[in-house]
């Protein structure tokens, strides 16, 4: 597990929308047909490719603009950030790689926790951002994740967690794991007052991650063509020796294993969380 | 088997001089005990000196030795009355892991643990400890039945990892460890883990939400297999040295770390030297983990569990 | 596809001969209005007279009428946004039995269902209605699910009976629908079933351990299908229609035994007839059902269920 | 389901002990490797063949033997009888087959309760029978398991229920479905109050037998070789028009496909079943 197969710096740059060197770029290129699309067309889709449907992967930021109400979002900030407690080298240091992310992404780690309103519906939220060293979970992650679910024990609100996230964070060793233990421990929590808990599974989302709180939604949802797994297809065609199926650990290959409620495209994605809270959700509290 | 690691060469080197020593004394009929002594007497420091500062890659080697006592070995040992149950009642008995019950002294215990194979045949069948999914459900079946019957869980941790295959990824590997995670969390009955050899990664942790958790001398356990780690954020699979360093593996590591709640001895050079020690110093620490457990209310019980993996992590606070 | 079963023969034969009087009338430029309005009379009186005397065999065929509004149509019809969740989580997700979440008026509703098909490509993507193990488990998910968040359960019965086959032996058919019995009883919600078409046998009861049960005019509900029984029993396939009327497995029958609560009218000829007004019925139901549920208290709504099936059964005493 | 394809007389008869035609009946002929066993023999073996371990069906009053300590077994007498509500008339009315099986097996029903004691532990048990009806449930089957279930959610003894029936009663049309839940609820109730259920499935279990009770249990223990299935082998062939694999629904390949906990030679019966009452039942209260 946490085998972080497209964390390679190549196969994260596949992913993103591609911008082309055409003055202003204003054109980027599908990473899934090829098709040229014009950036204010991709964005205004949802950052789906208009011609495929392929899902670019999304900001927190524009993952929060395209669920919520309208400047609803209030993100809970937590003093708290990631250290190199085990001083940790790989290539490079554990330290110098967190610099390198914050400055690259202006973000302080890989996800974004908060509470904000789906039509008028109150909602706990975190937001994984797959651009902060691959959204890998260390402790900051686990902690922020587990404070927006243990704020939803007390305000009763639905909790909502968009993954994007390779796993574990290796560089924090075995603290990394223990954030598994301590996020699905969290949920067991929430489940204990009837609190619902939705996750909305969007790629890619791996190892650690999947492996512990984005599996255990009471609806779990999916964007389409996700990669979606606990190994990764690399590590997997090691074991096997042999080429993996086409659309194998996609978001359609787990609806048809039943391990999805439901995929939904990113445009029906407000209506639809908006939709389930409303019909599952036993603590109502609408604000307008 | 003995002394067969590539550490260990200097040591076999001189067991081996001793053994040409007595055959010498034997077929020349000369008195040669005062060398053999002198020399076994180094063999001694030497073992002491050798086992005292394994690296991390040495102490791995030790936590997957073939011989090392495996769960059905050590459930014999220390539990009376042992019975294997099998199955998840959904799919398969995942021959990885197995589970059953039996008596620790008076404690009617629930034993649910990883299990690896002492020869090629057996790992084959038990794929090399790894589980598939199957495995995992099996385990939380068994872990519901002790709760309903009031019967703490003892787990045994040795595992490379949760399997990663075609099968086990259609069935839902994440599925199913996650719902361990959350599951084990609540369970009204405590939960005692022991790292007997090694942990891997989430596969580890889906038998490992526990009350207390003790790492066996010489077991490890990591994020990542060290050759994982390398070839990943190393760039290269040869420096799975270095990796098992940089993670932090070693029972050492994992108690400073605040994960475990203590390092259970081995034998000298290892569990593999000696099982029965090695399942009384096991026995030992459960009986007093359960003995204590048995006077707790189960709430508190919970209610340490929980706030034992709630308060996980290392972090820095902004200003 | 309108009268096409054979014993409304008569029918179909009197409606067509009204078309062909229109065509003459139309043609001819001959006034047969009043020929026409006779014979519509006496079309009707006979549709009359024939639905009111039919016989088991004549409602297992309405039962499985191929255009009979199946659980996917009905939730449409009765349910305002009615979401589909999909699969067990452990498996597959079942297309024989579908679930989801919808508004019953104010009433946050999970509804379940065995799923036909209104062709033979929708069957065979439907396995005709007879769920794997898979479909079982996808709905005690849901049970569960509807049981954390208070919301009480409609269950669709619609089904030939669970599948049997090697892949759903291998996976524990008996035992899926075995603790979907035992769960079912113990559920912190009501529980509403509609037998909408064919009630068959194990493969039914998996998803109707109810509060109340209710049978559509035209529905069956069986311990095995009519031709199962004869062959078995009758030692002679063709005495199903034997069979059908000695297993006693219409609504009537099946409220006079006191197994449901209640028979929902269907429109004149079955349901296929009239989609929306049969939908009508049985929300109507619905709603005074779950009306009532919601004033009463959860543990009396659990004994309520655990105590109607603890009376079930018809025997003698002796002295 | 309650497709009883082995209900027909002539596998009936080929699962019991086959007499010979040898003066004073003495010799038995396995059905499953054709052996010639000495009747004693076969009977001091626990009726296993001695020759291949092919577990013979045995009668309600056999198994009492073999499993309680002696004379501990005391049967409890309800008064109630199977009738023909239904009127109900196949080859044969239900009242005639009823008859004619009370005469054939000297039993009253298929099904056997009472309290027992198994080396010094008290237990609540049922034991079915075969040789009456096939050990078919109907409304008095139902019942009786369902009172023994029910004796002991007051007497807080582990229930044992051994099985040997072809499924639910067809005579009894509809409410002989409705004994497997009226059976599953009681042992619901018999769940929340913490008392183990073991089932112990024998040759053979299947339709809506194995389909409620039988494997319900916390334990499930199997006889080797027993037939154990929600459709019976001739039916899925009809269904799926091919040959079913050798081993298909018997007790081996139940257990690889993780539906059994244990499979237990006849004669190991008694100490295993002693065994787990011991480490199982969190309310001991022994008699000797
Ligand atoms: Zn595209
Ligand atoms: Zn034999």
């Amino acid at each position: 597990m946490s085998i972080l197969d497209w964390f390679s710096e190549n196969n994260n740059k596949a992913k993103v929308a591609k911008k082309l060197d055409i003055p202003e770029d204003v054109w980027v290129k599908c990473s899934s047909c090829n098709a040229t699309l014009y950036l204010k067309d991709l964005e205004a889709n949802f950052k789906v490719c208009l011609e495929c449907n392929y899902h670019f992967r999304v900001s927190s930021e524009e993952r929060i603009s395209q669920i919520f109400d309208k400047n609803s979002f209030k993100e809970i900030v937590v003093p708290i950030e990631p250290i190199d407690f085990l001083n940790f080298v790989d290539t490079e240091k554990y330290s110098v790689r967190l610099e390198k992310a914050r400055t690259k992404t202006k973000k302080k780690e890989a996800v974004i926790i908060g509470e904000g309103l789906i039509n008028g519906q109150q909602v706990n939220a975190g937001i994984m951002d797959f651009s902060f060293m691959g959204g890998s979970m260390g402790s900051v992650v686990g902690e922020k994740l587990t404070l927006i679910i243990e704020k939803a024990i007390e305000n009763k609100n639905p909790v909502i967690i968009f993954t994007s996230s390779g796993g574990a964070r290796m560089q924090e060793g075995i603290m990394s794991l223990m954030q598994m233990a301590k996020t699905s421990g969290a949920l067991y929590r929430l489940g204990k007052v009837f609190v619902p808990y939705i996750s909305v599974l969007c790629d890619p989302t791996t190892g650690g991650t999947s492996a512990s709180f984005a599996m255990l939604g009471d609806i779990i949802l999916a964007e389409p063509g996700a990669l979606i797994s606990f190994a990764g297809p690399r590590v997997i065609e090691q074991t096997i020796r042999q080429k993996l199926p086409k659309g194998f650990q996609r978001s359609e290959f787990l609806l048809e294993h039943g391990m999805l409620d439901k995929i939904v495209h990113r445009k029906d994605m407000k209506f639809t969380l908006s939709s389930i809270i409303g019909l599952l959700n036993p603590h109502p509290q609408k604000k307008s | 088997m003995k002394y067969s690691l590539s550490f260990e060469k200097p040591i076999s080197d001189l067991y081996q001089k001793i053994e040409q020593l007595k055959e010498l004394a034997d077929t020349g009929g000369i008195d040669l005990s005062a060398e053999v002594a002198k020399i076994e007497e180094r063999a001694n420091h030497m073992k002491e000196e050798i086992y005292a500062n394994l690296t991390p890659t040495q102490i791995v080697q030790i936590a997957r030795h073939i011989k090392r006592p495996n769960t059905v070995n050590l459930c014999k040992l220390i539990f009376k009355d042992f019975i294997e149950l099998h199955g998840d009642r959904l799919f398969s008995d995942d021959p990885s892991i197995v589970g059953g019950i039996g008596f620790l002294k008076k404690h009617r215990v629930m034993i649910i643990g990883h299990q690896k194979g002492h020869d090629t045949k057996e790992n084959i069948k038990r794929n090399f400890g790894m589980p598939h999914p199957e495995g995992y459900r099996k385990a939380l079946r068994l872990m519901k039945m002790a709760e309903n019957f009031n019967m703490p869980i003892v787990t045994f941790i040795d595992t490379p990892g949760a399997y990663p295959g075609i099968g086990a990824e259609e069935r839902g590997q994440a599925e199913a460890i996650a719902r361990n995670l959350k599951e084990m969390t609540g369970l009204r009955v405590p939960v005692v883990s022991v790292v007997i050899g090694e942990g891997g990664s989430g596969g580890a942790l889906g038998i490992g939400v526990s009350n207390k958790l003790y790492m066996m001398q010489n077991a490890v356990y990591s994020v990542i297999s060290p050759e994982g780690c390398a070839s990943i954020l190393f760039k290269d699979a040869k420096k799975a040295d270095r990796a098992a360093s940089s993670l932090k593996i070693t029972a050492t590591d994992i108690v400073r770390l605040g994960i475990s709640d203590g390092v259970i001895e081995e034998p000298l050079g290892g569990a593999h030297y000696d099982w029965d020690a090695t399942a009384d110093k096991i026995k030992k620490i459960l009986v007093r983990d359960l003995t204590a457990y048995k006077k707790m209310d189960v709430d508190v019980v919970i209610e340490e569990r929980c706030q034992k993996f709630r308060s996980m992590g290392n972090f820095g606070y902004t200003t």
